[in-house]
């Protein structure tokens, strides 16, 4: 099977989607841009590759099982996957915090760290291994989170109560500071083959032989499928870093005006706003970018600043929108420089604001300079379509729909649960068009 | 002194209350107890409001959107390296709040004030938008005479907008009592110099203000009263420095950075935050051609200011002056960020003030800066190294 | 004798000292004593707690309880001190500090979490000139703690590092974000991570040699306070930039430099206190 | 330009332009008069009727730019106390002075004998020699240009210029130079000037051609130097401009397109209209991004900020002293934003462009200010394109060439969408 796929190397994030040859979405994958994009765009894509896989293993299904026990089992069985993965990952932290840990800078209080680090890391274990559906798992369903983000916020929670006068705070999280960068950096050895395997087995129980027999099959049939590239399209941030030939990049302001085109097909007005940088985009009928807006030299306000705060805040990244939405009042925040919001944070909570009429104040200052850009690139026309990672935030979404509504009436407002991967989807959907076009000519 | 301080308290209450309303109540008010009345909303720095008196209009100082106003269609307009104010009035404009105006006069103070006159008049046609050019030249006999010219057709167009046909007698009528208020004035900046501690900054800041909306006859009583009142408050005295505040002529800072250098141990005893008003030093003379009188005074007891060229051979030589008059120890540089006028004219006010050995301390700001910390330990640092060391 | 202690509140760290001073010895304190000093980063908690955790160090690590102090002197965001007796400005405190750590200091280089600013001062600790950098963040200490989580090192190596930089490689963005990007772009280059950090320093460098430009430096020392002042690559950098600039001033810093706000406005509380009527010092 | 073939035209004008600093290093030796003035709205064929030297701050600051050296002369400025938010002609030129005003060529710049504050459009330019007033100790004659507000030259505006040229401008000139106003003079040089204009703006309308044979911006900025600056009004412009007509025609006659710095560029493939001072700091690496796409400017109003010639008006030696007025007046700095608009809008025609870019710049407020409503009007009003980008003139540190070239990539992708018209829906 030919399978089309489109990278997007944003500045946070790398996203990844394929496409089977009619077009239909195949598989996702999303990884920290961090320190190396190649690396980046390797993960995201074997990711996709690993959840095509999947896909395909529901369709094989398809052929042998009833929809209502499928709605059921796949559900299960990919939760069970992302289990894996995570203890995975969680195993390779464990082993690099012990690494870490033999730094001379901690010689003095080597062992106690060791015992301690160690602890953390088998608490999070626990926590994941328990059955059932647990939050880390669902959130990243949804395909909204990261390793990084919950496991940082899990074990910095777990880091302020182990630590005392011996062992501080600080040198508890220098450690997985520096771990987590080597973690996500660290391509996990077990494949998909071995994961859905694994997955199955831990599922086992619940099925009887014959049917699980007819599932190890499927996942056989699947196997077996060979996935032919039938290129790659990259767009985004760092797209001139990747080693594409000119031809396999595209701006990603249209790869975004396609992707929202293609998500909802009466979008006229497109926003996204990602890591560093915030696109108003404005399209056409046929999804062709007709005006657009970027943000300037200064990253204010873009998805970044809300990193910036939860790390201040010591929350996750999806922590802040549900707690800044129990806001009755919100504060008004004057920095959007999003070095600055921490020291801006600080301030309000010290002379006594409630955090979440801070962090209602915060999204809606992220959105209200989002506003401007959109003004600017020609207003919001009806359907409007919001993309980029932020668009996976309750609160900005909330404080969006409050502005629109205030500034322009009522406008339809479209955020796919997969926003984050639209422009992924647009370079994908340019890279199949230009395979269609090859094969034409 | 119950009553002069309930009296403070009033004024200072609805001053505020002026201050703060940019939904312009106050003008929607005048225009039903003035039926048919036309209101022209006048950008910094100096506009001829005698004209717009004249004509039985109400002349309305507009300074941006403040920081109560969110920026949302105005920031499409303008760069990030723009100042703020064109936005806020751009905002002001298009969120409706301006629609009682019935014309906009532009004087020529910058390149941002001078485009934005362009922009009124793409985007709102069917309103007077009106730029006015100051001249350069400072003979009376060539600049005078232009100035006098473009005044002459300023006010043709104010006829025509108010339907009033304006007398010489009726305009000199108008410069006597701009006459008065501009001695009122003084007189406020008399006390502010003399005796700081009585009329706070803020206080005395949104009072002048008021002037800004209020017919001038009102402005006058105002003030009047305010003085009256405040001279027999007890307001004791506290160990501050004492500043002048120059280079925000233009767009004005948030009143919260008023009260935070007074907080931060400075008494300002004068500024040029409110400099439309005084612009013009002294009495126009109230005989002869009105509009030469009025070009005459512009050219001849003009203030110097950043947006009208200098012909004194020495720039600055007018900022140590006042520093001198007013009583002051050092001066505090205000100017809006991006503000090219002011910014370009600090280095030599500030070579000035050095050749004076007059100390001085410089930051920026924008009308919607929420902030003040940085400006804090600023100017606190300021006040302290002349309370702790000055002479 | 007065026991005074300094508390400096910044946006990341509390820093306080306890200075002992003589009576009678006026502005200059001629023969104060530090007897001790202690620091903590913020690091998310709560700025109060983080406060009394911090004099309560300092306390202990001079052999006292609260009331054998005189006066607290605050300096930074002083106001959430609430046990505070008097305040001086961040400038005024850290002149005063600077010049007691080193005697011949005539320029302070303050570079803390959020902002730099360059003090001039006579040798009297007169601040008789500054600059800050503006309402933007990039260059702070805030933006290098930033990177340096990126680039998966802690604070302390960042300079030992920094010095073993042979080929520092440019940082172009002013935006401290965006100047992230380039530090990803990088790594992904394969510049070394000496290069890189080394390449911040400079940059940084070079802004700070620019702001002491702006400065009329008489000859002495310009001492660098702050929490980066602990950061030696940051301390050589700027060395070879002011030279680079034309300045031929000493640059150096001291153990001690991070306190030295905290350490200035003990020594202006000493000076206050004796001024102070009678019944007032009762109430402090 | 080093290693590719360069036209004579080119030869020439930096003959014409080293000469000129020649004769400015020589100045004091040979006793010639140097006067400091700018661009818009200068008054060159009044001051080489009085026979003196006149030297442009802003040519200064941008060759600086052109040449790396813009950005210590920046931080010179800035060191003495100028704030970064300010227009970063200024501070080059200041901080160039400070550093010793050594010009383009190597050569030191003469001290001023004057200081022409003759104008158009820009209240900076007032300080900028308020400024330059504090550094030299020489007179100052100041000729202010009435703004064009309200679309139009008024009789009192064209008197009140005449006015201050008659008495204030002539007899500083007079004072200056011991000689007395030639009128017959000024009429020869305004001949010359009429004649060059013409040949001028013949180039600059055979961007109507496809393939344009010139790039009307990044090409268009020399092009327009010699008639800008000390040139116009002389003998060697009017051969200047004769000779680069030809070359154009015969590119023309060939089909060929523009010189790159790279040489001739490839195939034309978008037609551009650019509103905006370009970038000196990154001035090839900013045309490379454009040419390499295939992209050429067909038309801009940056080359019009020293004269508008294209609709019409030529220096009229019947009329001296109002033909003078009506130039200063009549320059692009001059206009108001809904002349800008009309103007930018007739060139999206004539020139049949497939787009409008703006180059804004953060130092200048005169041009900047009400940029995005300029070209939101255009848009509206073509049909065509718009795209917007963000530098800087002199100061290299607001030229981020990644986000720049992404902006323009983008933006030519999306020209190329638009044109093609190629759709999911279509295809299905
Ligand atoms: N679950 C989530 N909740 C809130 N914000 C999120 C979530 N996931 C991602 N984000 C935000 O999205 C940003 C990344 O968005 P993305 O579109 O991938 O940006 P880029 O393409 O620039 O990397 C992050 O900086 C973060 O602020
Ligand atoms: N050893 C170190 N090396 C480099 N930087 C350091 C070191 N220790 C502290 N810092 C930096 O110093 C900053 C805190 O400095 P400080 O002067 O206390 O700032 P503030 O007063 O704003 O809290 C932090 O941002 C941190 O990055
Ligand atoms: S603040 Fe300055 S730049 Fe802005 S409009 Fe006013 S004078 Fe012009
Ligand atoms: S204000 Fe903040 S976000 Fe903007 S450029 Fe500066 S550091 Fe970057
Ligand atoms: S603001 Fe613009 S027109 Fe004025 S001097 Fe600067 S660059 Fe030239």
């Amino acid at each position: 099977m030919r399978v089309f796929t489109g990278i997007d190397l944003g500045s946070t994030t790398t996203k990844a989607v394929m496409l089977d040859e009619n077009g239909d979405i195949l598989g996702r994958g999303i990884t920290n841009s961090r320190s190396n994009y190649d690396l980046a765009a390797a993960i995201a894509k074997a990711e996709a590759r690993t959840s095509a896989r999947f896909v395909l293993l529901g369709r094989e299904l398809a052929t042998t099982e009833d929809a209502a026990a499928l709605d059921r089992f796949l559900p299960r069985l990919q939760i069970e996957l992302r289990r894996r993965q995570h203890l995975q990952r969680l195993e390779v932290l464990r082993e690099i915090c012990a690494e870490e840990c033999q730094h001379p800078r901690v010689a003095r209080i080597r062992e106690e760290l060791e015992r301690r680090v160690d602890q953390i890391v088998s608490q999070l274990v626990a926590a994941e291994a328990r059955p059932g559906p647990l939050a880390i798992i669902t959130k990243e369903a949804k395909g909204s989170d990261f390793f990084r983000d919950r496991a940082s916020s899990d074990y910095s929670r777990l880091a302020e109560k182990a630590a005392d006068v011996e062992v501080g705070f600080d040198d508890l999280m220098s450690i997985f500071d520096k771990a987590i960068i080597r973690v996500e950096n660290t391509e996990l050895k077990e494949g998909f083959e071995e994961l859905i395997l694994q997955a199955l087995l831990d599922l086992g129980s619940r099925f009887d032989e014959t049917t699980l027999a007819r599932y190890r099959a499927a996942v056989q049939r699947t196997l077996a499928i060979e996935l032919i590239d039938g290129g790659v399209i990259g767009t985004g941030y760092g797209r001139q870093r990747l080693p594409f030939p000119k031809e396999s990049i595209r701006s990603e302001i249209l790869c975004h005006g396609l992707g929202a085109h293609h998500q909802f097909p009466n979008t006229r007005t497109v926003l996204d706003i990602g890591g560093q940088d915030t696109k108003a985009i404005q399209v056409d009928g046929v999804g062709i970018v007709t005006s657009f807006q970027m943000n300037d030299r200064c990253a204010a306000g873009c998805g970044r600043y809300l990193g910036y705060i939860a790390d201040e805040m010591n929350l996750g990244l999806h922590e802040l929108g549900p707690i800044a939405l129990q806001s009755e009042r919100t504060v008004k925040i004057s920095s959007t420089c999003t070095v600055f919001a921490g020291a801006e944070l600080r301030d309000h909570l010290s002379s006594g604001q409630r955090q979440e009429d801070i962090l209602a104040g915060l999204h809606r200052a992220i959105i209200l300079r989002a506003m401007s850009l959109l003004a600017r690139s020609g207003g919001i026309d009806d359907e409007f379509t919001f993309t980029g990672g932020v668009a996976n935030n309750p609160a900005a979404v909330k404080a969006l729909r409050q502005l629109v509504q205030e500034n322009y009436g009522d406008r339809v407002l479209n955020i796919s649960p997969n926003s984050i991967y639209t422009g992924a989807l647009g370079a994908a959907l340019f890279c199949r068009r230009a395979a269609e076009d090859r094969a034409a000519a | 002194m119950v009553d002069a301080k309930q009296t403070v308290t009033e004024i200072v209450a609805r001053a505020d209350a002026l201050y703060h309303d940019l939904e312009f109540g106050a003008v929607k008010r005048w225009k039903e107890t003035h039926p048919g009345g036309k209101v022209i909303g006048c950008l910094p720095t100096y506009a001829p409001r005698e004209l717009a008196h004249a004509a039985g209009m109400l002349p309305v100082y507009l300074r941006g959107a403040g920081d109560q106003v969110e920026i949302i269609r105005g920031d499409a307009y303008f760069q990030s390296y723009i100042c703020q104010l064109p936005r806020g009035m751009i905002e002001l404009a298009l969120s409706g709040r301006l629609d009682s105006f019935d014309g906009f006069l532009f004087p020529a103070i910058c390149d941002v004030i001078r485009n934005l006159s362009g922009i009124w008049q793409l985007h709102f046609p069917d309103k007077l938008a009106r730029y006015l050019d100051i001249p350069q030249n400072f003979d009376v006999e060539v600049g005078g005479r232009f100035y006098a010219e473009e005044l002459r057709r300023l006010l043709t167009d104010f006829e025509q907008l108010s339907g009033q046909k304006v007398s010489d007698d009726a305009l000199r009528h108008s410069i006597g009592v701009y006459n008065t208020h501009r001695r009122v004035i003084q007189n406020l900046m008399d006390l502010r110099s003399e005796k700081p501690w009585l009329v706070p900054a803020d206080e005395t800041y949104l009072v002048l203000r008021a002037g800004d909306v209020l017919p001038v006859e009102e402005h006058i009583e105002m003030i009047k009263q305010y003085l009256q009142s405040v001279v027999e408050l007890e307001r004791p005295m506290r160990d501050h420095s004492r500043v002048v505040v120059s280079g925000a002529f233009c767009e004005q800072p948030p009143l919260g950075l008023i009260r935070t250098l007074e907080r931060a141990g400075c008494y300002i005893v004068w500024d040029d935050m409110t400099i439309s008003a005084r612009f013009i030093a002294g009495d126009v003379s109230t005989s002869g051609d009105p509009c030469v009188a009025l070009a005459r005074a512009f050219i001849e007891q003009g203030v110097e200011s950043a947006s009208v060229y200098s012909c004194k051979k020495k720039k600055g030589s007018e900022l140590c002056e006042t520093v001198r008059k007013a009583g002051a120890q050092g001066v505090i540089f205000a100017a809006p960020s991006f503000c090219d006028p002011a910014l370009l004219d600090q280095p030599m006010l500030q070579t000035a003030l050095d050749q004076e050995s007059i100390p001085w301390t410089a930051f920026k700001y924008a009308e919607n800066l929420g902030q003040f910390q940085v400006i804090r330990e600023q100017a606190g640092t300021f006040s302290d190294s002349i309370r702790l060391w000055g002479a | 004798m007065i026991l005074t202690c300094g508390i400096d509140v910044g946006s990341s760290a509390v820093k306080a000292a306890i200075i002992k001073s003589h009576p009678g010895s006026g502005r200059a304190r001629e023969g104060a004593e530090l007897v001790a000093t202690h620091v903590e980063r913020i690091r998310r908690r709560d700025q109060r707690h983080v406060i009394r955790a911090v004099y309560d160090g300092v306390l202990e690590a001079a052999g006292l309880t609260e009331s054998d102090i005189h006066y607290v002197a605050t300096t930074g965001e002083g106001e959430l001190v609430d046990f505070r007796t008097g305040h001086f400005y961040g400038m005024t405190a850290h002149a005063r500090g600077a010049l007691f750590l080193e005697p011949q200091t005539r320029a302070v280089l303050d570079v803390g979490a959020l902002h730099a600013r360059a003090i001039s001062m006579d040798a009297d600790s007169k601040v008789v000139g500054y600059r800050m950098t503006s309402q933007c963040a990039s260059g702070s200490g805030q933006f290098l703690e930033n990177i340096a989580r990126y680039l998966g090192v802690t604070l302390e190596e960042v300079g030992a590092l920094s010095l073993e930089g042979d080929r520092p490689e440019k940082v172009s963005g002013i935006c401290a974000v965006l100047a992230e990007t380039d530090v990803i772009n990088m790594v992904s280059r394969g510049i070394s991570l000496p290069n890189i950090l080394r390449g911040i320093h400079e940059s940084m460098a070079n802004r700070l040699a620019k702001l002491v430009r702006k400065l009329e430096l008489d000859d002495g020392i310009v001492l660098v306070t702050g929490g980066l002042a602990n950061d030696i690559g940051l301390v050589h950098a700027t060395r070879a930039a002011l030279v680079e600039h034309g300045i031929d001033s000493r640059v150096e810093t001291h153990p001690l430099s991070v306190a030295a706000g905290a350490i200035g406005s003990a020594l202006w509380g000493g000076y206050r206190y004796e001024r102070l009527s009678p019944d007032t010092k009762q109430a402090a | 330009m080093d290693n590719v073939d360069k036209e004579p035209s080119m030869l020439k004008q930096k003959e014409m332009i080293g000469a000129h600093f020649d004769r400015l290093a020589e100045a004091p030796a040979q006793g010639k008069k140097v006067v400091y003035t700018f661009v818009p709205g200068n008054l060159t064929e009044l001051l080489l009727s009085f026979d003196v030297l006149p030297v442009y701050p802003e040519i200064n600051a941008l060759q600086s730019a052109m040449r790396k050296r813009s950005g210590d002369f920046i931080s010179e400025a800035e060191r003495i106390g100028h704030s970064e938010d300010v227009c970063t002609y200024v501070k080059c030129d200041i901080g160039m002075k400070r550093s010793g005003n050594i010009g383009p060529t190597g050569k030191p710049i003469p001290k001023p004998d004057l200081l022409l504050l003759s104008y158009t459009g820009c209240f900076t330019f007032l300080k900028w020699f308020e400024l330059l007033r504090e550094e030299y100790d020489c007179p100052v004659v100041l000729l202010h240009t009435p703004y064009q507000a309200d679309g139009e030259i008024t009789p009192s505006m064209r008197e009140y210029m005449v006015r201050q040229i008659r008495s204030e401008v002539i007899p500083a000139l007079e004072k200056l130079t011991g000689r007395a106003y030639d009128e017959d003079r000024l009429r020869e040089c305004l001949e010359l000037s009429r004649q060059a204009e013409d040949d001028m703006v013949h180039v600059l309308e055979s961007a109507q051609n496809r393939p344009s044979p010139i790039d009307a911006y990044f090409g268009g900025v020399f092009y327009i130097g010699p008639m800008f600056t000390a040139f116009r009004g002389t003998k060697a412009a009017v051969d200047y401009y004769a000779m680069l007509k030809q070359e154009v025609d015969a590119r023309i006659a060939r089909g060929e397109g523009p010189i790159t710095p790279d040489g001739p560029m490839g195939p034309e493939k978008y037609r551009l209209v650019v509103e905006g001072p370009p970038n000196w700091t990154h001035f090839r690496e900013f045309w490379r991004m454009f040419s390499e796409e295939g992209a050429v400017v067909v038309a801009s109003t940056y080359t019009k900020v020293g004269g508008v010639f294209d609709f019409g008006f030529r220096h009229d030696p019947n009329d001296p002293l109002g033909t003078l007025a009506d130039y200063c007046m009549g320059c692009y700095t001059n206009r108001s934003l809904p002349q800008r608009v009309e103007m930018l809008a007739s060139y999206a025609k004539k020139f049949s462009a497939d787009g409008i870019l703006v180059n804004s710049v953060k130092s200048c407020n005169s041009f900047s200010a009400g940029q995005l409503v300029i070209l939101r009007e255009v848009e509206k009003r073509t049909g065509i394109a718009g795209g917007f980008i963000e530098t800087d003139l002199v100061d290299a540190r607001y030229f981020s060439a990644a986000n720049v070239k992404n902006r323009i990539e983008s933006y030519l992708q999306m020209i190329e969408q638009k044109r093609s018209g190629k759709t999911e829906e279509v295809r299905a």
